[in-house]
């Protein structure tokens, strides 16, 4: 029942089309392009020397695992900067089940109100 | 001591456990003509056990009778349950059919209304394998609850 | 007759168990709770197969084709109450049994002193 | 009086207003409107049961489904406290 | 009899063997596994397989266009009807096929997983117990025994989810699961009980057909939608899930997924079917004069649906726990669900309904096998490392190529990068959305590109970046565990790449149920 021309139909989703298979063999064919543009580059590129040292303005340079950004630092800005927001939502989700079950009534009463009243 | 009461309620609890079984198997063997069922008269007797569970102690019952013979026979209950319900998928051509009504093999007397415990089918052997399930059931929840609460204190103590 | 007694009293069962589970801090007390709403939804359904003055939906002595048929009350109610009563037991043996090992493990039963999971 | 106890207080109130409205409008106890179903039920659970007791003949023939979902609760129930009582070590 | 006359006759018996075959799987259990462990494993996996094989040969009938119906106990429908019916269309087709992928996977999955454990028949008994239970949830079409299956599914989760009993967090997650769980069931069968009172039926269809939408309907509408929504996991009313999902064993994760959207199946069933004839209604209240009950209904579950998504993808950026981030990040995908669906149902009958149902429906199968397949990662991850938290974490990608591959296959699926299967669902929940309202796609945009973000960092701090010296002699999972992967992923590329034939063949007849509701009705009450 799967024909070749069913697995190349476009996806039709409504106001527009979409075509996973087109969109790898443009992916394919850019890393192919960019490969290519590769073999351009610098051929008196040598090993070994102060090209290759990772310069951090300066400073020392660590080892190799105490360079690695531990999970509780990746984003550390964004959640600085938006820590209003989250002392909120932290004070919400206290993990007792009185008030997983208070939420329950709390949406409840709301949508009492939404549906038996209107 | 192991956990078990005094003479006297072992004595009166030992002589009431008959009793509590005769009245539950009562009420399991005529759940299709009087109030009662599978369920009522499992839960009389599993209550019967649990007694005999509170006299001697859990300790003593747990060398008399072992968990997981408890959950095999409840298994064995349960198989007995949704295989009559696959019988009647098989003689009566649909789940759950009751394929011994109309039959005259067994348990199917035409005597309506006179409370006859020949009838209804296989109704009655559903009670019998609901009954078997829950007495085993509730009374391996109630020993293993018992038992490890009291390991529990016997090492505080 | 009285009037909507039973499904007062229905409400007010599920409600008292509702704020117990709420309001109270104490484990046993959220289990007896639940048990509570349990028991009220079970006084529901069993209200909903009373019809008046109506005797038990048991044959005895008589058939549906004899004269002096009585006057049943409805069969179906009776049955789902006894499936939701199973169903309660069965949660409660349950419930019990993960309070006993929070027990072990906190040595509190107040709710309180535990969860805050989040980091 | 906290935060918590206030809010829980005006939306339980909320909740119970609403559940006893429903109570108030359910129908007057003792003679329900729609009977059909049950009718049927008494009338014939003995002839097409057998079964003189028409509760057992709706528990287990009309409504023999729910009762093994609800054995199998019970099965699922003592399967659950015998896991969490077991011995951790082999 | 020949093959055609065997086939049919278990496409006739099939929705009653859907259920009945795992329920006495799981009652031989205790019984094989007095024989050896590798007997029980292979049994429980055989189930699983028989299982599946009528959930195919059924789907693929349902999905040919004709509904099926079974009478338990009798022939033909009686009138009135007093026994249990199950009614299989298009939707409930469509989630049993979940709910068969995710317990094969889980299935496969525990044999090495679990090995080191103890009590693992009753493990495995209770596996079988909730697929059973959320088959018959799915399958169904009686009000009280979808209450039953409801409590199967919810009990024998919750001993699941308290399976290591030695970590305390693990039985207090049980202990809210559990509470939750009942709590919500039992408000489901005071819902019931008021419905019965009033039209002494508890057919869905039947109920669907008398219904009035009186007060007393309006509160048990109140009720099933609230109760079924916690069980979904709606903010916020979500909280029991990140506790449930991250304590429990990874292969009983995936199992709770799909119990998560069996309640969800619940919630659309209730919507769109229970209430269908009645979605007209104009409200006649003070407030809302002439507001229809469909448009309101839909407000509802999108203003649900955008705080679930926004509140989801923010905590789940924040945690550092493996399996919680993972919870969030399901929380987050839930909300896309409810938001195409209640954006179909605010503009019922036009084709941009059909758009977002399409959309919402296709979400479903995707947030599964997307969710599901990161789960098992993370379960993989902690079987080699013991690890959950992800600062302790780093450079695993050495160690663990497969492991590594398959949690890039999920990234990209659960964000919504082409060309995955999340994208193909995702891009019609925009389009359909942005017609409804701009707003509400623009949000989902947003989060979308955040849940992305989540998973980046989990990516760069678990398996990217130096070795960790205490990770040194860390080994591959060994080979159920990436079979069970494997099947998951394969799904997973397949869906990506041929969405017009998923959508065509599987989807479309599921939306159509759910859109055109009257043919579930007129299924059983065309025959009384």
């Amino acid at each position: 029942m799967i024909s070749i021309d069913t697995l190349l139909e476009t996806f039709k989703t409504g106001s527009g089309l979409w075509n996973p298979l087109v969109w790898i063999t443009g992916l394919a064919i850019a890393f192919l392009i960019a490969y290519i543009l590769r073999g351009y580059g610098k051929k008196e590129y040598k090993e070994k020397t102060e090209q290759t040292k990772s310069f951090l303005s300066g400073n020392p340079e660590y080892e190799k695992e105490q360079m690695h950004i531990k999970g509780s630092n990746v984003y550390w800005g964004f959640m600085e900067s938006l820590r209003w927001f989250y002392k909120i939502f932290n004070k919400m989700h206290t993990g007792l089940v009185t008030d997983y079950v208070l939420w329950f009534v709390i949406v409840m009463g709301i949508l009492f109100l939404l549906i038996g009243v209107i | 001591m192991n956990g078990g009461m005094s003479k006297i309620v072992k004595t009166i609890s030992s002589i009431t456990f008959p009793l509590a079984l005769i009245y539950g198997l009562y009420i399991i063997a005529h759940g299709h003509l009087t109030p009662g069922g599978g369920f009522q008269g499992g839960a009389v007797v599993a209550s019967g056990c649990a007694m005999i569970l509170v006299a001697y102690g859990s300790i003593w019952t747990m060398g008399k009778v072992k968990e997981k013979q408890l959950s095999i026979l409840e298994s064995l209950g349960a198989i007995a349950f949704i295989g009559l319900a696959f019988l009647g998928l098989i003689f009566g051509f649909v789940f759950f059919k009751n394929f011994l009504i109309g039959e005259g093999l067994i348990f199917d007397n035409p005597a309506l209304g006179l409370s006859d415990i020949y009838t209804a089918g296989f109704i009655p052997l559903m009670n019998f394998a609901v009954g078997l399930k829950v007495i085993a059931g509730l009374f391996a929840i109630v020993l293993v609850m018992a038992y490890a609460t009291t390991k529990k204190e016997a090492k505080t103590k | 007759m009285i009037y909507n007694i039973p499904f007062i009293a229905v409400v007010a069962l599920v409600l008292i168990g509702l704020y117990t589970v709420v309001f109270k801090r104490n484990l046993i007390k959220i289990v007896i709770g639940i048990t509570l709403i349990e028991s009220g939804v079970n006084l529901f359904l069993i209200t909903l197969a009373y019809r008046q003055d109506s005797t038990a939906p048991i044959w005895h002595g008589i058939t549906a084709s004899s004269d002096n048929v009585p006057f049943m009350s409805l069969p179906v109610p009776h049955a789902l109450t006894l499936t939701s009563i199973v169903i309660g037991v069965a949660v409660l043996a349950l419930m019990l049994s993960l309070v006993i090992h929070i027990y072990r493990h906190y040595g509190t039963l107040n709710v309180n002193k535990l969860g805050g999971d989040e980091e | 009086m906290s935060k918590r106890a206030i809010a829980g207080a005006i939306f339980f109130s909320i909740v119970a207003v609403f559940l006893v409205f429903s109570a108030l409008m359910t129908h007057s106890f003792g003679n329900p409107d729609e009977t059909e179903m049950d009718q049927y039920i008494i009338d014939n659970s003995q002839e097409e049961v057998g079964a003189d007791n028409s509760v057992t003949g709706v528990v287990f023939d009309y409504r023999g489904f729910d009762t093994l979902g609800e054995a199998t609760v019970l099965f699922t129930a003592v399967a659950g406290v015998i896991l969490i009582f077991r011995r951790l070590k082999k | 009899m020949n093959i055609e006359q065997i086939l049919d006759t278990f496409l006739r018996h099939s929705p009653a063997l859907i259920v009945a075959i795992p329920l006495l799987g799981a009652f031989l259990t205790p019984l094989i596994s007095k024989i050896n462990e590798k007997a029980r494993n292979a049994f429980v996996i055989i189930t699983i397989l028989a299982t599946n094989f009528f959930i195919f040969l059924l789907a693929s009938d349902v999905f040919a266009g004709n509904i099926h119906t079974y009478v338990f106990g009798a022939r033909n429908i009686s009138t009135p009807l007093v026994r249990i019916l199950f009614e299989v269309d298009g939707l409930s087709a469509f989630m049993i096929i979940i709910a068969g992928i995710l317990s094969l996977a889980a299935v496969i999955y525990s044999w090495s997983f679990m090995k080191e454990n103890t009590g693992l028949d009753k493990f495995y008994t209770l596996m079988l117990l909730m697929t059973a239970g959320m088959l018959g949830m799915m399958l169904t079409g009686d009000m009280f025994n979808f209450f039953v299956f409801l409590e199967i599914t919810s009990i024998a989760s919750c001993a699941l989810i308290a399976f290591w009993t030695n970590k305390g967090k693990a039985v207090e997650a049980g202990f809210k699961y559990i509470t939750i769980s009942a709590i919500g069931a039992l408000f489901v069968l005071f819902a019931i009980a008021l419905l019965y009172a009033q039209y002494d039926a508890l057919n869905i269809a039947v109920l669907a057909n008398n219904i009035q939408y009186t007060f007393l309907d309006k509160i048990a509408l109140v009720v099933l939608i609230a109760a079924l929504a916690m069980k979904a996991g709606i903010v916020p009313m979500h909280m029991w899930l990140p506790d449930a999902y991250g304590r429990a064993p990874a292969s009983v994760t995936l199992l709770l997924v799909g119990a998560t959207q069996a309640s969800l199946y619940g919630v659309f069933r209730v919507c769109f079917t229970l209430y269908g004839k009645r979605l007209g209604t104009t409200i006649a209240g003070s407030i809302g004069e002439g507001i229809s009950l469909y448009i309101l209904l839909g407000t509802i579950l999108v203003i649900l649906a955008i705080v679930t998504i926004l509140i989801g993808v923010m905590m789940a950026l924040k945690q550092i726990d493996f399996k919680r981030m993972i919870a969030y990040a399901a929380v987050a995908e839930i909300g896309y669900m409810f938001l195409a669906v209640g954006a179909g149902l605010t503009t019922l009958g036009t084709a941009v309904s059909m758009n977002a149902i399409k959309g919402g429906i296709f979400h479903i199968i995707n947030d599964a096998l997307d969710v599901g397949l990161l789960f098992l990662v993370a379960g993989a991850i902690y079987y080699a490392t013991k690890q959950t938290s992800l600062n302790n974490m780093g450079g695993l990608a050495r160690n663990m190529k497969y492991t590594t591959v398959f949690f890039l296959i999920g990234l990209l699926a659960v964000s919504g990068m082409p060309p995955l299967n999340g994208f193909a669902s995702k891009i019609l929940i925009y389009e359909s959305v942005y017609q409804v309202n701009p707003v509400l796609s623009i949000v989902a945009i947003l989060c979308s590109i955040l849940l992305l973000a989540v998973f980046i960092k989990v990516f760069h701090s678990a398996f990217l970046g130096p070795e960790q010296p205490d990770l040194k002699d860390v080994k591959e999972v060994p080979k159920s565990m990436l079979l069970a992967m494997g099947l998951i992923a394969c799904i997973i590329v397949f869906f990506g790449l041929f969405p017009e034939m998923v959508v065509n063949n599987i989807v479309q007849p599921a939306a159509n149920a759910l859109a055109s509701n009257m043919n579930y009705i007129s299924q059983v009450t065309g025959v009384i």
